[in-house]
């Protein structure tokens, strides 16, 4: 980040580009919410990710203005998106070894469990 | 080379030393910086500590697809969508008061704090609300999922009956009732006592707090019109029933809407035939593992809202150093980091909104 | 209790199998029983030397370092270059290289121990606190395992509570037993004699008491006469419930639901309604027709073409005996025996409901302590 | 350039400094001076290690015959889960990095202080409450018999204090995560002027990986206990398998943390070795880039390895050769340390003092540990050897061997700084040949033990193991005492030792040029950059009996020959 001494090092975001990007939000949101009204099934397996992309875009928006990661130094956006990387490093191990031995407990006979229900 | 010079009068070079840099740092940048990218990394390991409740739900989501199948219409899509609302709202209050911390605009922060708090009491009142429904209707986590269909009506008598609202709401309520009703005391006592900050800060909080009341009602007003809420499972549900029955259309069709107010239901589900179309939410129709999505339903909602109510804290102490005109354009980091963090807890709710409200 | 035959042991005056005197571990290992065991056997020591060879030459260089540029009145350290990009890049990939192979061999003989047998003789395992239980194909029931020698074994293990690890030194075979699901462990002894079994997941008070035997016998007529088994015959139904769950319960319910399939809980001895139109009794004949010929009679509302396929070849008679057995025992649970007339120990399911209470040590306790004692005694 | 007298106060013994510059209990229990919190630590931590010391040595006893009766199954399990517990999340983690990176960090950095003084203190009394909570789960009357992996469903299912101890290993876990963001803080923005990021000592980054492991795996294990206290407490049905939960599912969440952490406890001691090693062969340090790149390498393929605690778990056999595969890369980066540690001290100018001891068994036993390593990241040796004394060693060798060693020899060689006294360096010698001869008779039997099938976590055994396990308890006691003498030899000097100067050893990094002990602004002038590893750079003053910077000497001081440095 370059200093000047006159401006600091603040860099206030202008007002109407924080409310554009909340209207934008609001409209996302309202996307996806009829999305998922209208499809029901036909969007099969991709309603899930379309709604995922909307709201990574909707997240994008905010960490770019609202969190002010457009002005924002370079390593501390690499620190921040760099959790994401092990988070989906900790889904995707964990997810592929219980995908491959999800049958050895499918195949396992429960007794139904009845003990914990009330009354 | 004068290399023994004292330490202290090294910075003379440097711009003034504001009021509130610690000794340790060169200058306000250097603070500044600091603190950010100490914040930064927080939320760093904010999201790593969410990340075990998403790794929790993509694995029994892709192992038990059926679970959330049959439990996400429990989940009323419209009131999640007003929470998502208001937390952006929230969010674009927060920027706005970062703005105006940048500029040294004390008093511009201090409304904005203000509406940013009001927000998030607000989204914790229609939390509440969403919370006690299921609560009465034996939504619970895995071992104590006990669900019985139709209305809960409070015991005759009580206050909760009076007023047509949970039992449990009213206890949930007395914590923000006492808090306001702190401040307010607190709020004429600081007047008397000529202290004027104070008390117009005590003011504020109990203004703050109050949003709760504010989302608690207008949940409650949601769920009277929509007569016990649902709003998205009775769409989700009615238009599967459709379905059903033109594929089945030599059983019976049962356009009962699918609340089940009555019991009479459950009796109709036992007496159908083996191909029973699907009829909604029925307690002996679940895999017995439903309670699992909420679970991880109650551990992600819950855990995010203690990530607010600690994010209104954080927010008060703002409030208060708003008040004492603290900031100004070389000093705002405060605002800033807990801005940061605010904007972490939407972030988070952005996600957890289709996770959990939007499951096709 | 010798187990081991190594010459320590052998001075002690407990009686042993005459099998177990034969055998003695060599320095690092137990007996070679099993077919993994040389591969193991030979893959620890290459590493052994590999690791000897390095760590002599760390060691051999630092004491040499030491002695030769110790620090000396007058001499400072000689000048030498603080970085050598070549020799950094050579010793790091000739070690990489070694680890690659280690790699390799490690992951091949792994294969080998997780990789199912053809024909595999199927024994059940079934782990509490603090007890084993082995049930063979045809019923019979023991509290230490007992293989032929030169029968490959497949074990189908269960745990009733917590995790517990089912580990025979000799065979340098182990696997966990989880709760919730079937783990399974691959057998293949290849030497009589006696060994031990151990759990090697901690589960608690016992964990340390958890140990029995895994004896190797010459032949089937041996094992079914020198083994002390168990009194209770192990019932039909309960094996046929077992294998219920894993071939057929995708398909068929038992609880009246439908599936795929029919239910299966009351057609015992009821005529069924077939699509030609005619009624059939489900017997025996029926039952068993059914799952090595699917196609042949189909009850009404689930053809024309059956969506089953023949478990011809798959269960041998005696496993339809067993799910026959169990078909009937779902229409009247009353007339057979329960899961408690084989002294089997009861889940902890009603200990779990509520706070946890304290196991019930003396019951447990004797259980293994009678059986230690017998060993050793 | 600096006269004589300015150069004592600068250098020399402070009478006055950070110790003694405020007094009463109150200065210190509210200080954020970050070498009181580092002092404060050292005792913190010394009292944990001695503590689970202690637990260790009734194991051991219980061990010496094989139906011993010394204590009952549940108290040995009890005993062995409280010796893992305070030594894992009490000891080893915050040992090095928080008692002497506390300490020693920001001075590295020519700084005054870490990013954050007041996070620093908050960390230390979340470790006082943390460690307060584990030790609350023995006298809660009820102990804690998990092990220290509070593995499910018997952590669900054992009415023992798991909710105390499982919350104390949290709140441990929020200290170790703000020692590390503001360890990660005060690097990324406090270097002095002109310090660039290969102008740090190697111990700074062992620091950084560290911290960078601290801050990205702790919060899972924050997560996965208060999940598993949720468990406990409701049955939410996530890792119980009686309510549709898998058991495997919390070992993957516990070792996504657990096996990080095994870095973190490592990494740090490799970082002191590396200062160790240079400092007493007065040798720059050999393929700088590649040690520190190392420890980051170390720390990142760190996060890809856990699994390979989990090979007979029930994890799926794709997974376990994908851990497997990974895990091996790891060891390049450790040896490429070993290595360059030996080629440091090629033609160096070494001196056999106490640390420098102690870093000579920290490779010996780093070493052995590391190579045994090699046994259990194969597949087909590790399904042997998975849970049995065999790990037992191997990890005792790398967390013991390397992590404690490393302590040693870095307190012993800050000790002075810390106290500006000096230590009998022939007894320190002893305590190190002590705890070297102990620790070796203690874990090399249990190698022994392992690979014969010796199960871990045993109340009693079979009689064939007696012998080794006879003389792994009396190595225990020898390694008791060793460590004991070097507690013993350290005290003494802290309290009635000769007094020193500023840098006794002749050690080139900028924590250095300070007095003894230091000032409460650490350093009274700016301390001037140069190399961490340039001994070149310093000269001898026999007034002070110290090495100081060239240029703070007059040039007429200046002696012609390259001093011969001094052993003490």
């Amino acid at each position: 980040m370059s200093h000047d001494h006159d401006g600091g090092f603040a860099h206030p975001a202008p007002f109407k580009l924080l409310l554009s990007v909340f209207i934008a939000l609001v409209l996302l949101t309202i996307l996806t919410l009829a999305l998922s009204s209208v499809d029901l099934g036909l969007m099969g397996a991709f309603g899930f990710w379309i709604a995922m992309s909307i709201a990574s875009f909707k997240a994008a928006l905010v960490m770019l203005f609202f969190m002010h990661m457009y002005w924002d130094k370079p390593f501390n956006v690499l620190v921040f998106l760099s959790s994401t990387l092990f988070v989906i490093l900790f889904i995707g191990l964990t997810l592929t070894d219980t995908s491959h031995y999800k049958n050895t407990i499918d195949e396992y006979p429960r007794q139904p469990d009845t003990s914990t229900m009330a009354p | 080379m004068a290399v023994v010079e004292p330490e202290h009068g090294a910075h003379d070079d440097h711009h003034d030393h504001g009021d509130f840099i610690a000794h340790h740092f060169d200058n306000a940048e250097q603070q500044f910086d600091s603190g950010k990218l100490g914040i930064w990394l927080f939320l760093v390991t904010e999201v790593l500590f969410f990340s075990g409740l998403f790794v929790a739900y993509t694995l029994y989501r892709v192992l038990h697809p059926e679970i959330f199948d049959q439990a996400h219409v429990f989940l009323d899509k419209y009131l999640g969508f007003l929470n998502t609302l208001v937390l952006l709202f929230s969010s674009l209050t927060m920027a706005v008061a970062v703005r105006y911390a940048q500029l040294g605009k004390n008093g511009h922060v201090v409304w904005y704090v203000l509406g940013t708090m009001v927000c998030a009491s607000a989204f914790l009142g229609v939390k509440a609300i969403e919370y006690t429904h299921k609560w009465d209707q034996g939504i619970l986590v895995r071992s104590a999922f006990d669900y019985h269909a139709g209305h809960h009506e409070a015991p005759a008598g009580t206050l909760a009956h009076t007023l047509g609202v949970s039992e449990y709401l009213i206890y949930l309520s007395v914590i923000p009732l006492l808090v306001i009703i702190g401040f307010a005391v607190y709020a004429g006592i600081a007047k008397l006592t000529d202290k004027p900050n104070a008390s117009f800060f005590s003011v504020c909080m109990a203004i703050a707090v109050g949003g709760y009341f504010v989302g608690a009602m207008a949940g409650h007003f949601y769920m009277e019109v929509t007569d016990g809420g649902f709003g998205g499972r009775s769409e989700a549900a009615a238009e599967m029933m459709a379905y059903e029955n033109e594929t089945h259309s030599d059983h019976e069709p049962t356009n009962k809407p699918v609340d089940h107010h009555d019991e009479s239901a459950v009796d109709q589900q036992t007496a159908e035939s083996k191909v029973a179309p699907y009829q909604g939410p029925q307690p002996d129709e679940f895999d017995q593992d439903i309670g699992i999505f909420f679970s991880i339903y109650y551990c992600m909602t819950g855990l995010h809202a203690i990530h607010i109510i600690a994010g209104i804290a954080f927010l008060a102490w703002i409030l208060w150093r708003s008040i004492l005109g603290h900031w100004r354009s070389d000093y705002f980091g405060p605002v800033d980091y807990v801005g940061l963090y605010w904007h972490l807890v939407d972030l988070i709710w952005i996600y957890l909104f289709p996770l959990l409200y939007l499951i096709d | 209790m010798n187990l081991f035959g190594t010459p320590m042991l052998a001075q002690s005056d407990i009686p042993m199998p005459e099998s177990a005197k034969v055998h003695s571990g060599s320095y690092w290992f137990p007996d070679q029983a099993s077919a993994f065991a040389p591969n193991y056997d030979f893959l620890y020591m290459a590493i052994l030397w590999i690791s000897v060879v390095f760590f002599a030459l760390i060691v051999g260089f630092m004491i040499y370092f030491c002695i030769k540029y110790r620090r000396r009145e007058g001499v400072g350290p000689e000048p030498s270059s603080s970085h050598n990009t070549a020799i950094e890049i050579f010793w790091s990939v000739i070690p990489s290289i070694i680890l690659v192979w280690i790699f390799y061999a490690g992951a091949r003989d792994y294969f080998d121990m997780r990789v199912p047998f053809d024909d595999a003789e199927e024994i059940y395992v079934t782990a509490n606190q603090f007890n084993w239980k082995f049930v063979y194909p045809d019923g019979d029931v023991s509290k230490e395992l007992h293989l032929v020698v030169n029968r490959p074994v497949k074990l189908i293990m269960q745990s009733e509570d917590v995790l517990h690890g089912m580990f025979i030194p000799a065979f340098r075979q182990k696997m966990d037993i989880v709760p919730g699901r079937y783990t399974y462990a691959y057998l293949a002894p290849n030497r009589v004699g006696e060994y031990r079994l151990a759990c090697t997941e901690y589960c608690g008070e016992g964990h340390s008491r958890m140990r029995t035997i895994c004896q190797v016998h010459t032949t089937e007529e041996d094992r079914k006469n020198t083994t002390k088994w168990e009194n209770e015959k192990h019932v039909g139904w309960v094996n046929g419930e077992r294998l219920f769950s894993i071939n057929c319960s995708g398909c068929h319910s038992i609880d009246g639901g439908v599936k795929t399939g029919p239910a299966l809980n009351t057609i015992w001895g009821e005529k069924e309604k077939l699509i030609g139109g005619e009624e059939i009794m489900v017997d025996e004949n029926y039952v068993r027709e059914s799952i090595l010929e699917p196609n042949a009679k189909i009850v009404e509302g689930y053809g024309p073409v059956s969506k089953m396929n023949s478990f011809q070849g798959k269960l041998n008679d005696k496993e339809i005996g067993y799910l026959i057995d169990y078909i009937r025992y779902l229409k009247e649970p009353d007339k057979f025996p329960g899961r408690d007339a084989q002294a089997e120990p009861t889940t902890a399911t009603a200990e779990e409901a509520g706070t946890a209470k304290p196991e019930k040590p003396a019951e447990t306790e004797n259980s293994i302590d009678t059986k230690t004692e017998d060993q050793d005694n | 350039m600096a006269t004589a007298a300015e150069r004592k106060k600068l250098f020399g013994h402070a009478e006055n400094n950070y110790l003694n510059c405020t007094k009463g209990i109150k200065s210190w229990m509210f200080t954020v001076d970050h070498k009181r919190i580092g002092v404060m630590y050292l005792i913190g931590v010394t009292t944990a290690l001695f503590l689970a010391g202690v637990f260790a040595l009734v194991l051991r006893s219980q061990l010496w015959s094989y139906d011993n009766t010394l204590l009952t199954d549940k108290m040995y399990n009890q005993m062995f889960t409280l010796h893992g517990a305070v030594m894992v999340f009490a000891f080893i983690i915050p040992s090095i990095p928080a008692a002497l990176g506390n300490f020693v960090l920001p001075m590295m950095l020519g700084a005054k202080d870490v990013a954050f003084p007041r996070l620093n203190l908050a960390s230390f009394y979340l470790w006082i409450f943390g460690t307060g909570f584990l030790l609350f789960a023995i006298l809660s009357g009820k102990g804690l018999d998990t092990g220290w992996t509070f593995y499910t469903p018997y952590s669900i299912r054992t009415d023992t204090g798991v909710i105390y101890a499982t919350f104390g290993a949290f709140i441990l876990g929020f200290s170790s995560i703000f020692t590390g963001l503001n360890f990660l803080v005060t690097v990324n923005t406090m270097r002095a002027p002109g310090q660039g990021w290969f102008k740090m000592p190697l111990f700074l980054w062992g620091l950084y990986s560290t911290s960078i492991i601290q801050v990205l795996a702790t919060p899972v294990l924050g997560i996965t206990l208060l999940l598993l206290i949720a468990e406990k407490t409701m049955h939410i049905g996530i890792f119980d398998p009686k309510y549709g939960g898998d058991p495997v599912l919390f070992q993957h969440f516990f070792w996504f943390y657990s096996h990080p952490a095994v870095y973190i406890m490592i990494l740090p001691g490799m970082g002191v070795i590396s200062e160790l090693i240079a400092v007493y062969s007065q040798k720059k340090v050999f393929g700088y880039s590649f040690i520190a790149f190392s420890s980051v390498a170390i720390a990142l393929l760190g996060f890809l390895v856990w699994g390979h605690h989990m090979f007979t778990s029930g994890q799926s056999v794709v997974v376990t050769l994908i851990f497997s595969a990974i895990t091996f890369t790891v060891a390049i980066p450790s040896a490429v340390k070993v290595f360059n540690w030996l080629a440091t001290m090629y033609k160096g100018s070494i001196a056999l003092t106490t640390p420098m001891c102690y870093a000579l068994s920290f490779i010996f036993l780093f070493g052995i540990g590391g190579l045994t390593g090699l046994f259990l990241g194969a597949l087909s040796t590790d399904i042997h050897l998975h849970d049995t004394y065999f790990v037992v060693a191997h990890f005792h060798f790398v967390m013991v061997g390397g992590t404690l060693t490393a302590l040693l020899g870095g307190v012993f060689h800050w000790w002075p700084k810390m106290f500006g006294r000096m230590y009998n360096d022939m007894l320190g010698r002893v305590s190190c040949l002590l705890v070297f001869l102990g620790f070796n008779l203690t874990f090399f039997p249990q190698f022994v033990m392992g690979a014969r099938g010796m199960p871990r976590r045993y109340a009693s055994y079979d009689p064939e193991f007696q012998i080794f396990h006879q003389w792994s308890t009396i190595g225990a006691f020898v390694l008791g005492v060793g460590i004991l003498l070097g507690f013993g030899v350290l005290v003494y000097a802290a309290f009635k030792g000769p007094k020193i100067s500023g840098n006794p050893f002749g050690a080139a990094s900028l924590e250095w040029q300070s007095s003894s002990p230091p000032d409460f602004h650490n350093f009274i002038h700016k301390p001037i950059l140069c190399d961490p590893y340039d001994f070149g750079a310093l000269v001898y003053d026999e007034e002070l009996d110290t090495y100081i910077h060239r240029e703070f000497m007059e040039p007429s001081e200046q002696p012609e020959m390259e001093p011969e440095p001094q052993v003490h």
